[in-house]
């Protein structure tokens, strides 16, 4: 019983350099929203996506507008990198009228079916058989969509996985799963939940390839990526994709992260998906600081002004309250 | 008029639809080739084929979800789960996923979604294949909830079921499958949120759903030749709530009895109970009255299942105690 | 009398009933080390080990299904379902094998179990970790479904529920569980079935459950201003219902008006009016009402959210206005 | 990735006998149900186990009474094999009070607890996390106890199976998970569900040896099971067994059987599980005949005896409805 590890070809620079604006998007969307949780602007609980980019990114930049995903509670990584607007996804974190779901999604529900973002859930594995159904659909349709469902290792667990992955590879729908392992199912680690050393091993049981990446690289990741996707657009059926990662935040803003050690999370910050790409850059990019700051200036104003669009975006009203339930 | 079975009224419903609509997809468990175990697909399957008639594994958490992803992208997924009782499998996807998504997104997708099943006991069939379970899905907001009595309403109801942009759970009866009743030839719809008064009366409203409108109807029989007039009302749709119907009725008659196959506690007796004394507290005479299930899981001695489900002889007597 | 957490009570009840009964064991999601979300199982693991506080992987369904196999088995396992919410992954477990197997053997064996969870809104967690499912489960027979209001309560029902031989879903509520309450440091119980008056008046009775039970008490603080005397009573047990308690105070006062998180439609307020009205007709002065959430999906803009859950100020109104 | 595939080891004549009687005694006894069932004597439906004996009779063999069981609305068999009464069954099937559940549970839920049989189930795989409860119990109160949990090819696909198994496989509980892989569910052929050729490999996932046997061959489950639940006696954890076999009967009574031709029913009739062992005897016991007209008459007399009993039970009364609720 093996799983194929997927080891990084190299990427081109132009596509480097869109990966890692993506991937610092993501981290500074994610420290601000940590930000304004804290001055109490959001419901709820903030899960960060922090420490994980690399795998929203690299299938993100094999996805098209019209494909789809579905993914988690930690999904504004998944939503940015698949094209959604920085300033909607903070109007929904703030609970506002201009969010994408106009205030009553919030951080959980992130959904923009414009662009093929049929939502975040707050359901542990929900959005798994979702995704299919979407594949199930692109397939009915006979148009070229592929659908990508991100779930955590915890995730695998969960009954509905299983149904699901089964009917993907009986009807070989374009879907591809997405586990990214992170070691943690809120505080409980992975060797509790299961004894597989790869979890992509869950494939084999329904004759569904399974794929380990290093999900902190992203080249790994968009190679892997790119045959899956690939592979699933060309009515070749889905595949079971593990990115091996860590959350460097804890599962949600507040967590006391008493169930790791400060050496651990050290450990992995050195491994941060952002920080070895920026090595790579700087190998290729003579200019690669003025680069990065031009960048983080980019992102930084940008976000400046999403912030700033969704504090002044007004809360919706009791007239909104009752419409959109049937 | 022709007369046609429940069973084939829901067949002929999916058959028009799926011919005038081509986005129509079919999912369930033996509904292919084998035409489902109640025959409510027979034929699709030889004349839509294998890609609208959708064979799925025993995942019905699954394919309902699937349902939804598909309803979200285009497609107008017919679903069916074979039991009612088999929906506690599929919970999670119905409750939390499918009558919630057009809410959470704010409205920007419509979840135009049926999930048929069928519900009732009286066939000695236990426990787990017995209940009725519509009271529970009608607690919450983003699902409709039907059941119709009749072959006429069958069709029609899921015509306009398979056309409503909502996600509706489409509840048929085991035991009204194979009875029959006029169905005209000509394309026609029953919109699915007006309950019906199919009987008139003076004295008291009976209110029922499903194969309960049946004993209802039996029991205004029995009724009428103690002198009592009855007004029967098939409620059809339980959420949403057809209170003009049932408001003008029990105005009239002053006197309300509830009858389902639920449980009594927390059915939708209890719902009716709480909106009629709210909006007609003055007209009413006498406590409403519910005629339901005993609050126990359903025995498999034919003997006892009849003794908990609600009887003609019930509702007559419950009736005349009032 | 000490005061501590609703939490902490909870903790207390477990400790003290482990320490007795070597057969209970813990099942639930991040239970053990970490000592639960929501600290309930706090160094229970220390105390008792990996053994006894078992950390279970995300699969609900499967694990309730365990705790049922243990329960019959000798075992009497206290499992946890992080929020209500999660209920719906395993309802097939709950409604359809934990809840019915007494019944369905013909009663050869008891299920003492007990379903731990917490529902309620009121911190912007959307629509899918803020719903009030009680009323689903009290629709099953076989359970005893029971929402603790202070930590008193909470610790001696939870000491009951365990005793229990029967299956217990118990259901606790995410913003009470920092809230404190006096707790005696001697051993007691608080029955499972019993409603209490927690405060007596004459004018009108509010029946209300779990953190709605704090509402009502301010709501009739504040008409105690305007001379009204209310009556508050805390349902405690949703199923059983203690009618003896309810009916007492409703043919004293007249009025009756029940709060609750969950949904109005088809939520236990329904049921309490069905049975209110039938057996305390004559003494009604005026329609039962509810306060309770409107019949739409949680939102998550916490104004929203505030606007669709039952205020203080929503029971004061409505009182006024009976 | 290989599933391990069973020969029949041989059994002594001792053991055969034991077996041989099982086997009969099962399907004497589902003949006399489908004749009670046509006579309106039964409720709900009727779900045959004719032709799957040896899978039931195999495993048996292998439990002690303190051991536990889980089955399908499919389970007489299971409950004879376990040590039940074919009256107290029979009174259960026509629903009286003699019956081991006093006729509330009926034909889908026979249950024993005295001899370990924690219930058949209607729902389609809800057993299984029964007996991996039951199973947890055991190691819990350091019993040497097993549990076997039953379930059909169909089965295989509901989460919670996926679930089950995944928590026996962690924690090394003592449980075999049985598939009886008869081709069907419903009328739903097996490769219309699932692209595996065997489901055995549904173990690999996690962990957890899957092993193939051929379920008309007594002596083949014989001892397969024998390996698995010594194993599981020892500590060592699961096993998941694909039991192959046919069920010659209809899904159910009065199934119209359209979904499947008759020569293939008769190609299966040929290798149907009581010809099989009764040629083995043939060779092993010189007066064969003999032995089997006398065993036939000790069963007819004996289930003739049970129907008498059933019949002659007493229904339930309206007292016995409200007990046992709670
Ligand atoms: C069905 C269900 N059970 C439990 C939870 C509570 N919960 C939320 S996140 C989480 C951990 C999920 O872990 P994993 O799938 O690894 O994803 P990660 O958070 O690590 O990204 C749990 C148990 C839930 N939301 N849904
Ligand atoms: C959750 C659930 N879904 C569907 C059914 C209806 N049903 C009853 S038996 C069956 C087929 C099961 O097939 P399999 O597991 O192969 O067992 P077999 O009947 O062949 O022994 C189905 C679909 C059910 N009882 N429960
Ligand atoms: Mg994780
Ligand atoms: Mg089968």
């Amino acid at each position: 019983m093996n799983v194929q590890v997927k080891r990084p070809n190299r990427l081109n620079i132009e596509s480097l350099k869109v990966g890692y604006e993506t991937m610092l998007r993501i981290r500074r969307f994610e420290e601000a929203c940590i930000e304004l949780y804290k001055q109490g602007l959001m419901g709820g609980s903030l899960h960060s996506y922090t420490g994980q980019e690399a795998i929203a990114t690299g299938f993100g930049m094999n996805l098209e507008q019209t494909d789809y995903i579905t993914m988690t509670y930690r999904g504004r990584g998944h939503a940015i990198a698949k094209g959604a607007q920085e300033k909607k996804l903070l109007a929904e974190m703030l609970g506002r009228v201009d969010g994408y779901c106009h205030g009553k999604g919030g951080p959980m529900h992130i959904t923009s079916v414009e662009n093929g973002i049929l939502g975040a859930n707050g359901i542990v594995g929900a959005g798994i058989p979702i995704a299919v159904g979407a594949a199930f659909s692109a397939q009915y349709r006979e148009t070229s969509q592929v659908a990508v469902t991100y779930f955590g290792d915890g995730a695998i667990n969960q009954g509905v996985f299983h149904e699901a992955i089964n009917m993907a590879a009986l009807w070989d729908l374009p879907v591809v799963f997405v586990c990214e392992n992170n070691l943690y199912s809120e505080m409980t680690p992975l060797h509790e939940s299961v004894k597989n050393q790869n979890l992509a091993e869950r494939g084999f049981g329904y004759g569904v390839e399974g794929i380990v990446v290093d999900g902190n690289d992203l080249e790994a990741v968009y190679h892997a990526a790119n045959e899956a996707v690939s592979k699933a657009r060309a009515g070749k059926g889905p595949t079971l994709i593990e990115a091996k990662t860590y959350r460097t935040e804890g599962h949600m803003y507040g967590d006391s992260e008493t169930y790791r050690t400060k050496e651990e999370v050290e450990a992995w910050r050195k491994k941060d998906p952002i920080l070895q790409l920026e090595a790579r850059l700087e190998q290729e990019l003579a200019d690669f600081h003025k680069y990065k700051q031009e960048l983080e200036g980019r992102i930084a104003q940008h976000l400046t002004e999403a912030i700033q669009f969704a504090k002044e975006s007004p809360e919706p009203n009791e007239q909104d309250l009752f419409e959109g339930v049937l | 008029m022709r007369t046609i079975t429940y069973s084939e009224a829901l067949n002929e419903a999916l058959h028009e639809e799926m011919q005038k609509d081509g986005n129509i997809v079919l999912l369930g468990e033996d509904i292919g080739q084998y035409g489902g175990v109640f025959k409510v697909t027979k034929n699709l399957f030889e004349e839509f084929g294998a890609k609208r008639v959708v064979d799925t594994p025993i995942s019905e958490n699954g394919f309902i979800g699937m349902g939804l992803g598909a309803a979200m992208t285009g497609l107008r997924p017919v679903t069916e789960l074979m039991w009612i009782d088999f929906a506690m499998v599929a919970m999670d996807q119905i409750v939390n996923q499918v009558a919630k998504m057009k809410y959470m997104s704010g409205g920007q997708v419509n979840v135009p979604m049926v999930i048929r099943t069928q519900e009732g006991a009286g066939r000695g069939n236990g426990a787990q294949h017995s209940q009725s379970l519509e009271s529970m899905f009608a607690q919450v907001p983003g699902l409709k909830v039907v059941s119709p009595s009749n072959p006429y309403d069958a069709k029609g109801m899921l015509k306009s079921a398979i056309r409503d942009e909502a996600p509706v759970l489409f509840i048929e009866n085991k035991l009204l499958y194979f009875t029959k009743g006029e169905v005209p030839e000509q394309e026609y719809t029953v919109t699915l949120d007006k309950a019906s008064v199919i009987r008139n009366g003076e004295d008291v409203t009976i209110i029922a759903n499903s194969r309960m409108v049946h004993f209802a109807q039996e029991a205004a029989e029995e009724l009428k030749q103690d002198g009592i007039s009855a007004e029967v009302i098939d409620l059809r749709s339980i959420s949403p709530i057809d209170m003009d119907t049932i408001l003008t009725s029990v105005k009239k008659t002053c006197r309300v009895v509830l009858v389902h196959e639920a449980h009594r506690s927390f059915g939708w007796g209890a719902e009716l109970v709480a909106r009629i004394q709210k909006e007609a507290f003055d007209y009413l005479d006498t406590p409403i009255e519910r005629v339901a299930s005993e609050d126990v899981p359903f025995p498999y001695s034919l003997k006892l299942e009849k003794e908990v489900m609600p009887q003609v002889q019930d509702i007559v007597r419950v009736v005349k105690g009032m």
